[in-house]
């Protein structure tokens, strides 16, 4: 069995005050933090290193397949039912008519990147899910930041002191 | 009464009624009635054609009816016959309609004491005539019993009259509204012949019409048309010449080389006035001295700066008239249309037959012998004494047959009074038209669609008809019906009337036709054959006339016009291309065509002339009251520069009172206007004689046409080149660099070329078109809001200015182009390219998004805005029996779907399918669209422009060739010839 | 803006989904009446067939089709709001960009019906997607209306899902303060948000991308609905001008409609704050910014037609100019491209009433511009005889009120279940709370 | 997780009505009723009569045709079998409407929509089995559509013996 695992929150009012309790914390090791905030800030990524999001190779992906798909669902459904020249001949353009079906390769990039960007969203934040975790503050999405650290139960003592110093409003630990 | 279904199915046998679905639905199951006992010859799907005589005007052209299951679905002329060689006219292309009319009497009727009109039995009817007739008889009052029929000839005709001179009575007049007493007259006067000459239109180099609208209405205008192309076409470095002389721009005269928009009633004065230019400066034919010296002293009194004034033309343009008219021989003048029925009609038109004596037409483009039937006509006079005969009480029974001179009489002549007074009226008609509706009982006849009978147009044609199908109603050929009443008379008549029906009584007429004709031939062979020809002919040669002493004592009286005021105009009524004298105006396909020169629809109106109507403070679609001394209609004015400024013109045949749903309250009726009195000479009716006021009412009506604007604003869709420009160099045609390479058709490109210099505008193939792919009649309203449906149109533009229109007119129908620009915009394939060509469209996969129509630069696509082939929508087109005549070849369009023009690609396939049967490929000339079908004058070919040597290729490289809207690179399919403009400042 | 706290934001922007009053449900209910006229018109209209439209045969697309262009118009603007400015870092558009974008989707889907209600057999419009259909068929995709159906469809699905997206972290504020049943179905829609760290990285790169996808592709929507018109051959469509010149027109148009939107709105729920004069002064000079390319583009297809030398192509100009739709002709030259040239004044543009005033005027004028380009090139086209002319009928009337009542009742539905400015990027205007200061 | 159920249940939704639109309007087996039971086991089965001997025309025309009832009189007024046995209500029917000079009302059960152009004559000279559309009939007491004859199936079978898939060649 391994050692007995517990989540402290912090929960802070000034921004200076939390960024500065993240980086106290990752000075001293802990690792498995997590930070909340009512609004995206840089400097929080910036503090936690994290690496860059793989979203874009999402989009990316996504944008390709649908311009193939767009241009080979053109061409092929084109040549499928072959009247004259290999398909149904309209104004006498060419069956496969490069222009448009590039319309089509544009269009279905866009929808198959947008939609896979939406869908390696989902995947990287493990979203969609019913409910918050457990432990979220309804505070957070107002005006509080809020840390959570998850650190062996003994040590969850030091971290308290830490964030007692950097000036939390809030210390609570949590079991889990 | 509805019609028996049962009993028709029993006919029809398997195939049923076309339905009308478009999508895919659960349809209620469908019942397969299969035959009884199969008739002979008859598979079901396939179509039999039947050859028989149109019946819907005097002219008598072959006509051949196709029938599918029993059920008569398609018009045509009849290849065969020699008055018109395979063509019909709009008219005759409608005749399905009068079969198929719901409007139909359906079973005989009698009049109550109330005035209404109930159902008796076929027994208990011709029971109260005979009886009548016995009665009659006892008393000694047979000659009371007068017969009004149309004109007849041969079997019915004869039995009409066996049948009344054997009851006593020789009250029989065949009555035509336009009978042409003032043409026949002048030919006895002239030539000593009661008789209308055979016109050799073809054979003229120099045609001058003395408002003869021959085109239209005047005695066989198929034929006419026919030879006036054939005048017209381009041959040798020239084209025939054709003046055309009246107070209006009618069709006729829209296809002049130069419409002369003489004084009305002058027009003798003009003929006169030629001819002493003629013999004065010496270009006349020998003639035997004496002759000569009295014709010249005949036309003293008559020259040219006296006839200028009389007539308002330039002297000059008499003296190069007289001529150019002496010069191109043969020539032909034509007169006695309606345009010259004034107090001296009868004069004018001896004037016209010594103009084209002088120049020698007589004998030559002008022939006596094959003359035309017309002469057995009673006169407007006649009918005058009918009346007379009426009023006194001297007419006991008047019986009726196909005819309605309630409608077509002028008022002023008080028919209506002495119908009143006439004891029993029975009549005849298929239809509840004004007469027929003041009957006491009413014996429908068949349509002639339904009947035996014969017809002879004129000497030597013997055109036969034979039901094309069972007849539809509990009607009775009248034929039947007269030997029925012989039989139920006393055993003296009846033994004179052995025959136990009409048809057996036309089979012994005909036998002595045999004999007279092929005395050779068995009677089974020569029967079948006139069956199968419809009809029989021969040869009959002209026979030489000469003056009649009579002409010399012609003297040419000034017109006498009656007028309330002296500002009155002229009132020119005459009979339309579309409606003639009123006898079709329950047709909606007749409604529904645009008239050729207005291009209105489903109406009637007063033609005046923007400069009269300024005067008068009248616009377009005011309603005017139209006073004349003998009575006043209320018409909406239609301004127009197609009639003198001094002149109005109102067409004949609109103005039902009854007449069913599609005739009645359309108009006014213009016979209201017209005098009584007779033409002295000719006893004919004075239609071009009286003058008019117009004031206005107040009252506005929409006067309705599908044509957006009249002129081409310089757009070059209608095209014409000079003569003189024919010939001088043809033109390469420089395909244009293509961003696409061109595709393939591997089998067939079909194709077809319409030359503009033939087509006269008539609208034939609109019609033919109508019956051939179950177009629907969509109704004024739908008209006026952009709903047509035609799917081929006949463009008319005016070029050049008021006072010297030059009309074009352009058969405008689906390209089939090559590039078509209404393809690739379809989301769903509905419309694309065929391997032959075609530009297809596919009505069940069409979701309406109407892009193609759009995107057509012809706007020759038309869209189901409603519901026109659900018989439970409101908008249903084809209300039983109408529905009857659909094509089952082609479906009938659903609401929210595009359809247009195919190529009749159902014909198409029918004749791929007969070379496939006999193991051979399509034959040039073999497929023929409805519409090339019955053109008059063949404007349109069909065929395949794949095949070098086909008529439509050689056509597609003649150097009078273009294509509208070329510079667009839609490729169309169709090849316009340019129409060929004649100098007439040489002439 | 006044230095504002999260916390003030929070109540401030929450408070415009409290229970509305009973202004708000008459109006709703008006909406719903007119929307339900509309809906039995459409069903009049399926029923009886297109014959009740004044549509005819030269002019086989009215009202309808030039409501449609209009709708798909005004959509862009929500979007170049929302996605462009956002790529572009302009701060003024995060008070605004809600609205717009709802504007959009709302804009697209009022959009989206007309092709349905104007093709004449509305119970097969699935004839017209991609998917494999009876005896080998497909749909054609050389048809412009088939582009239309794909460039309409993505635009659709993106920006509903760029909404969406958008919303989630607002959804979440709103959970957050919500009680009961409301408080399950925002946590539903607000899908777990938390705004951890975690999310707010892959959050924000997501979005980016997203409004970086946004970008072409509402370029790529006006030039493929002006495609409609200018792949044809008909005078007065059949013009390589179309696709800038229609974008820039939907911006303009939608710009306006965005005005039009935001003025009562901020009125009725008292967002002066949030939406001041400043955000609409920005939106009125990126007016002027369109309405400079408008004038270029009419004075370019003027120019064009007339230095052409196409006959045709004249004519349709001079028809337009004089021809029985010359009325809404100068209407839409005077309101898209004179008026809006006001907004040079500082005065004029900074009030509200001839903002508002002017953002109408624009839009009827972009309305009158697709109803001339589509009916009067159509009356006239190249063959006299067929002319005739079009009038909407009064089932088109109701139809475009009932499709007008859509749009609005769609937003006000948005109105009150959703925040109609977005909290959190109102925060991000906002400098966090910082300890120092609050010492001071 | 509840989102993701949405989405399958929507993308079920969506399928179902592809599929529901599939499979309508496929004009799938409806046996009815006939006024006579006339059984084609008896007829083409037992007594292996040529389908073209009744159907004559199919050879002929665009429309195979039913049998006139003086074409099933001929045989049944011969055969002396009919008369010996009394349970034979068919042909007693048969005779009803023979005596009674009425057609018998078939019901149909094979039908195309009537915009499509089909050909009996096309398809039998071809040597087309008349089974291939009209499925195993001889082995039918009550005839029934078993084969669904749709666009897919002539396109496939115009697409495999190389005929002509114009649209034109089939819808009018």
């Amino acid at each position: 069995m391994k050692e007995r695992t517990v989540r402290v929150v912090g929960i802070f009012i000034y921004f200076d005050a939390f960024l500065e309790a993240i980086r106290r914390l990752k000075d001293l090791g802990y690792r498995d933090l997590t930070a909340f905030s009512p609004v995206p800030h840089h400097e929080i990524e910036e503090v936690l290193e994290k690496p860059q999001s793989p979203v874009r190779y999402f989009t990316l992906g996504g944008g390709f397949l649908g311009a193939v798909t767009g241009f080979g669902l053109a061409t092929l459904t084109s040549l499928n039912y072959p009247i004259i020249a290999g398909g149904i001949m309209t104004g006498g353009k060419p069956i496969v008519s490069i222009p448009p079906f590039l319309i089509m390769a544009f269009e279905l990039a866009i929808l198959f990147g947008s939609l896979s960007t939406i869908l390696g969203m989902l995947l990287n934040i493990r979203l969609p899910r019913p409910r918050v975790q457990p432990g979220y503050d309804p505070r957070f999405s107002v005006d509080r930041f809020g840390l959570w650290v998850r650190c062996p139960a003994d040590r969850s003592g030091a971290v308290e002191e830490v964030l007692q110093a950097c000036g939390a409003e809030e210390i609570r630990r949590d079991e889990i | 009464m509805g019609i028996d279904r049962r009993a028709f199915l029993k006919v029809i046998g398997v195939g049923g009624a076309t339905t009308a679905l478009v999508g895919c639905g659960a349809e209620p199951p469908e019942k397969l009635i299969p035959y009884l006992i199969p008739p002979e010859e008859l598979i079901p799907g396939m179509a039999s054609w039947y050859a028989t005589v149109c019946r819907e005007c005097p002219a008598g052209c072959g006509m051949l009816v196709k029938t599918l299951e029993g059920r008569a679905i398609k018009g045509e002329g009849n290849l065969a016959h020699p008055v018109n060689q395979g063509r019909l006219c709009a008219r005759g292309q409608a005749s399905l309609q009068g079969l198929y009319n719901p409007d139909r009497i359906r079973e005989p009727l009698s009049r109550d004491q109330n005035g209404h009109l109930h159902s008796i039995s076929w027994d208990e009817a011709e029971g109260r005539v005979a009886s009548r007739l016995a009665d009659l008889r006892r008393k000694g009052k047979a000659d009371r019993v007068a017969f009004l029929t149309p004109l007849l000839s041969g079997g019915l005709d004869r039995l009409i009259d066996t049948w009344l001179s054997a009851l006593g009575s020789r009250r029989r007049l065949r009555y035509e509204p336009f009978a042409y007493e003032p043409l026949r007259t002048a030919n006895r006067i002239t030539f000593g012949r009661d008789a209308i000459p055979a016109y050799d239109l073809e054979g003229a180099k120099f045609l001058l019409s003395f408002g003869a609208d021959f085109l239209e209405t005047w005695i066989s205008p198929v034929a006419y048309a026919r030879g006036f192309a054939a005048m017209r076409a381009y041959q040798d470095g020239r084209i025939g010449t054709f003046f055309y002389v009246g107070p209006r721009l009618s069709l006729t005269a829209a296809n002049a080389d130069r419409w002369i928009p003489i004084k009305p009633g002058t027009e003798g004065f003009l003929a006169l006035g030629m001819i002493h230019v003629i013999l004065g400066e010496g270009l006349e034919v020998p003639l035997p001295q004496e002759e000569r010296e009295r014709l010249k002293s005949l036309v003293k009194p008559y020259p040219p700066e006296r006839v200028a004034i009389r007539t308002e033309l330039p002297e000059g343009t008499i003296f190069r008239l007289a001529r150019a008219f002496a010069r191109e021989k043969p020539s032909l003048a034509l007169g006695g249309g309606v345009a010259m029925t004034g107090s001296n009609a009868t004069s004018t038109c001896v004037a016209i037959n010594l103009l084209n004596y002088v120049v020698g037409n007589v004998g030559k483009t002008v022939r006596f012998g094959p003359n035309v039937t017309l002469a057995n006509l009673a006169t407007y006079r006649d009918m005058l004494s009918l009346i007379d005969a009426m009023n006194g009480d001297k007419v006991e029974v008047l019986l009726l047959y196909s005819t309605n001179p309630l409608f077509t009489l002028p008022q002023a002549a008080g028919f209506r009074e002495a119908l009143r007074k006439v004891p029993l009226v029975v009549s005849f008609s298929s239809f509840l038209d004004e007469t027929t509706a003041e009957a006491h009982l009413i014996l429908p006849d068949h349509t002639f669609l339904e009947s035996w009978g014969d017809y002879s147009p004129r000497e030597g044609i013997y055109g036969l008809m034979q039901p094309v199908m069972r007849p539809l109603f509990q009607t009775k050929a009248v034929g039947d019906t007269l030997l029925s009443l012989a039989r139920q008379s006393d055993p003296k008549i009846a033994q004179r009337f052995p025959w136990p029906s009409f048809y057996e009584y036309l089979l012994e007429q005909w036998k002595e036709l045999q004999k007279r004709l092929e005395p050779g031939t068995p009677f089974d062979t020569f029967w079948e054959q006139a069956l199968q020809q419809g009809g029989v002919w021969k040869e009959v040669r002209a026979e030489p006339v000469r003056l009649s002493p009579q002409v010399f004592e012609l003297a040419l009286k000034e017109a006498a016009f009656e007028a309330k005021a002296e500002q009155a105009l002229y009132l020119h009524c005459y009979p339309s291309l579309i409606h003639f004298d009123g006898r079709m105006a329950n047709r909606p396909w007749l409604q529904e065509l645009p008239d050729p020169m207005t291009q209105i629809v489903w109406d009637n109106w007063v033609e005046i002339h923007p400069e009269a109507a300024g005067r008068l403070g009248i616009v377009e679609g005011d309603v005017v009251t139209v006073a004349s001394p003998y009575g006043e209609v209320e018409l909406p004015a239609h301004l127009s520069g197609g009639v003198r400024p001094d002149v109005v013109a109102i067409p004949v045949g609109q103005g039902h009172t009854a007449f069913g749903r599609y005739a009645e309250k359309r108009g006014a009726n213009p016979m209201a206007l017209l005098p009584s009195k007779p033409e002295p000479l000719a006893g004919s009716v004075m239609v071009l004689s009286i003058k008019v006021t117009l004031t206005r009412t107040g009252k506005r009506h929409q006067l309705v046409s599908p044509a957006g604007s009249d002129r081409q604003q310089g757009r070059e869709i209608a095209q014409a080149m000079p003569l003189s420009q024919l010939g001088e160099h043809t033109e390469e045609d420089h395909a244009p660099k293509q961003i696409y390479p061109p595709h393939d058709h591997p089998e067939h490109r079909w194709g077809m070329a319409i030359d503009l210099n033939a087509c006269i505008g008539c609208e034939a193939c609109i019609v033919a078109c109508y019956a051939e792919n179950n177009v629907p009649v969509v109704g004024k309203e739908r008209v006026q809001e952009g709903r047509w449906m035609a799917w081929i149109r006949i463009e008319r533009y005016v070029e050049g200015e008021l006072e010297r229109p030059e009309t074009r007119f352009l058969p405008m129908l689906c390209q089939h182009c090559d590039h078509a620009p209404c393809e690739p915009v379809c989301p769903v394939y509905a419309t694309y390219h065929t391997p032959e060509g075609l530009n297809a469209q596919v009505y069940n996969r069409c979701v309406g998004v109407r892009y193609c129509s759009n995107n057509c630069p012809y706007k020759v696509r038309r869209f189901n805005w409603f519901e026109y082939s659900d018989p439970k929508s409101k908008q249903y087109a084809f209300p039983e029996p109408l529905n009857w005549q659909l094509n089952p070849d082609v479906t009938v369009r659903g609401k929210g779907v595009m359809e247009k023009c195919t190529f009749c690609v159902q014909r198409i396939q029918a004749a791929k399918d007969r070379g496939k049967d006999e193991g051979r490929p399509v034959r040039d000339g073999e497929i023929i669209p409805a519409c090339a079908q019955t053109c008059p004058t063949q404007a349109i070919v069909f065929g395949d422009l794949k095949d070098p040597n086909s008529r439509v290729s050689k056509l597609a490289r003649d150097p009078r060739r273009y294509r509208v809207l070329e510079h667009l690179n839609t490729q169309p399919a169709i090849t316009y010839l340019k129409k060929i403009k004649q100098d007439t400042e040489q002439v | 803006m006044v230095q504002l706290s999260y916390s003030q934001i929070n109540r401030d922007l929450l408070k415009t989904m409290s229970p509305p009053g009973r202004v708000y449900y008459t109006i709703l209910v008006l909406d719903l009446l007119v929307l339900a006229w509309g809906i039995f018109a459409w069903g009049y209209q399926i029923r009886t067939g297109m014959g009740v439209t004044g549509l005819n045969n030269p002019v086989g697309w009215g009202v309808y089709i030039a409501t449609f262009v209009f709708w798909i118009g005004i959509a862009h603007s929500g979007t170049l709001i929302s996605a462009i400015l956002f790529l572009f870092r302009v701060k003024w558009r995060n008070a605004v960009y809600r609205t717009a974008e709802a504007m959009t989707v709302f804009a697209l889907v009022v959009a989206g019906l007309f092709p349905l209600i104007h093709i004449g057999r509305a119970w097969l419009f699935y004839w017209l997607l991609p998917y494999p259909q009876r005896g080998y068929l497909w749909i054609n995709f050389r048809s412009p209306l088939v582009w239309d159906v794909f460039a309409v469809g993505t635009y659709l699905i993106v920006s509903s899902t760029f909404f969406f997206t958008g919303l989630v972290p607002d959804l979440a504020v709103v959970r957050d303060q919500a009680t009961g049943w409301r408080r399950r179905i925002y946590g539903f829609l607000a899908q777990g948000w938390m705004g951890t760290d975690h999310q707010w990285r892959h959050y924000s790169r997501a979005y980016l991308f997203l409004a970086a996808l946004a970008t072409p592709l509402v370029i790529s929507v006006h030039s493929i609905v002006s495609w409609d018109f200018a792949v044809s051959i008909v005078p007065g469509w059949h013009s390589t001008l179309f696709a800038p010149y229609f974008v820039a027109g939907a911006i303009h148009s939608g710009l306006a409609m965005v005005l039009t939107m935001l003025i009562p709105l901020r009125r009725i729920f008292q967002l002066e704050t949030y939406i001041t004069r400043d955000h609409l002064e920005s939106i009125a000079k990126l007016l002027i910014l369109t309405t400079l390319i408008m004038v270029y583009s009419y004075l370019t297809e003027f120019f064009i037609a007339w230095y052409g030398g196409n006959r045709f192509e004249q004519a349709t100009f001079l028809y337009r100019a004089v021809g029985d739709y010359a009325l809404a002709f100068w209407f839409m030259l005077v309101f898209n491209a004179i008026v809006p040239l006001l907004f040079a004044v500082r005065e004029i543009r900074r009030s509200i009433f001839s903002l508002f005033t002017i953002s109408i005027l624009i839009n009827i004028g972009m309305w009158c511009e697709r109803f001339v380009i589509i009916v009067a090139s159509l009356a006239h086209d190249y063959v006299p005889f067929a002319w005739r002319t079009y009038k909407p009928s009064w089932i088109e009337v109701s139809i475009l009120a009932g499709d007008a009542a859509l749009f609005f009742l769609m937003f006000l539905v948005f109105a009150k279940l959703l925040p109609v400015v977005s909290i959190v990027e109102v925060k991000e205007l906002v400098p966090p709370p910082v300890k120092e200061e609050a010492l001071q | 997780m509840k989102g993701v159920r949405i989405v399958v249940i929507v993308v079920l939704l969506v399928a179902a009505g592809v599929g529901v639109i599939f499979l309508t309007a496929s004009g799938r087996g409806n046996a009815v009723e006939q006024p006579i039971a006339f059984s084609h086991k008896i007829h083409a089965g037992q007594n292996q009569i040529p389908c073209l001997y009744c159907h004559a025309n199919a050879r002929r025309s665009a429309v195979a045709g039913i049998p006139s009832v003086q074409r099933c009189m001929s045989c049944h007024r011969s055969l002396t079998a009919d008369k010996d046995k009394a349970d034979k209500p068919g042909i007693e029917k048969l005779k009803e409407y023979w005596e009674k000079e009425e057609p018998i009302p078939w019901v149909r059960v094979y039908d195309q929509p009537d915009f499509v152009r089909f050909s009996h004559k096309r398809h039998v000279l071809k040597e087309i089995a008349c089974e291939a559309c009209h499925g195993p009939v001889e082995t039918m007491d009550q005839i029934e559509a078993v084969v669904v004859v749709n666009m897919d199936r002539c396109v496939s079978c115009h697409m495999e013996r190389r005929a002509s898939i114009d649209c034109w060649t089939c819808h009018k």
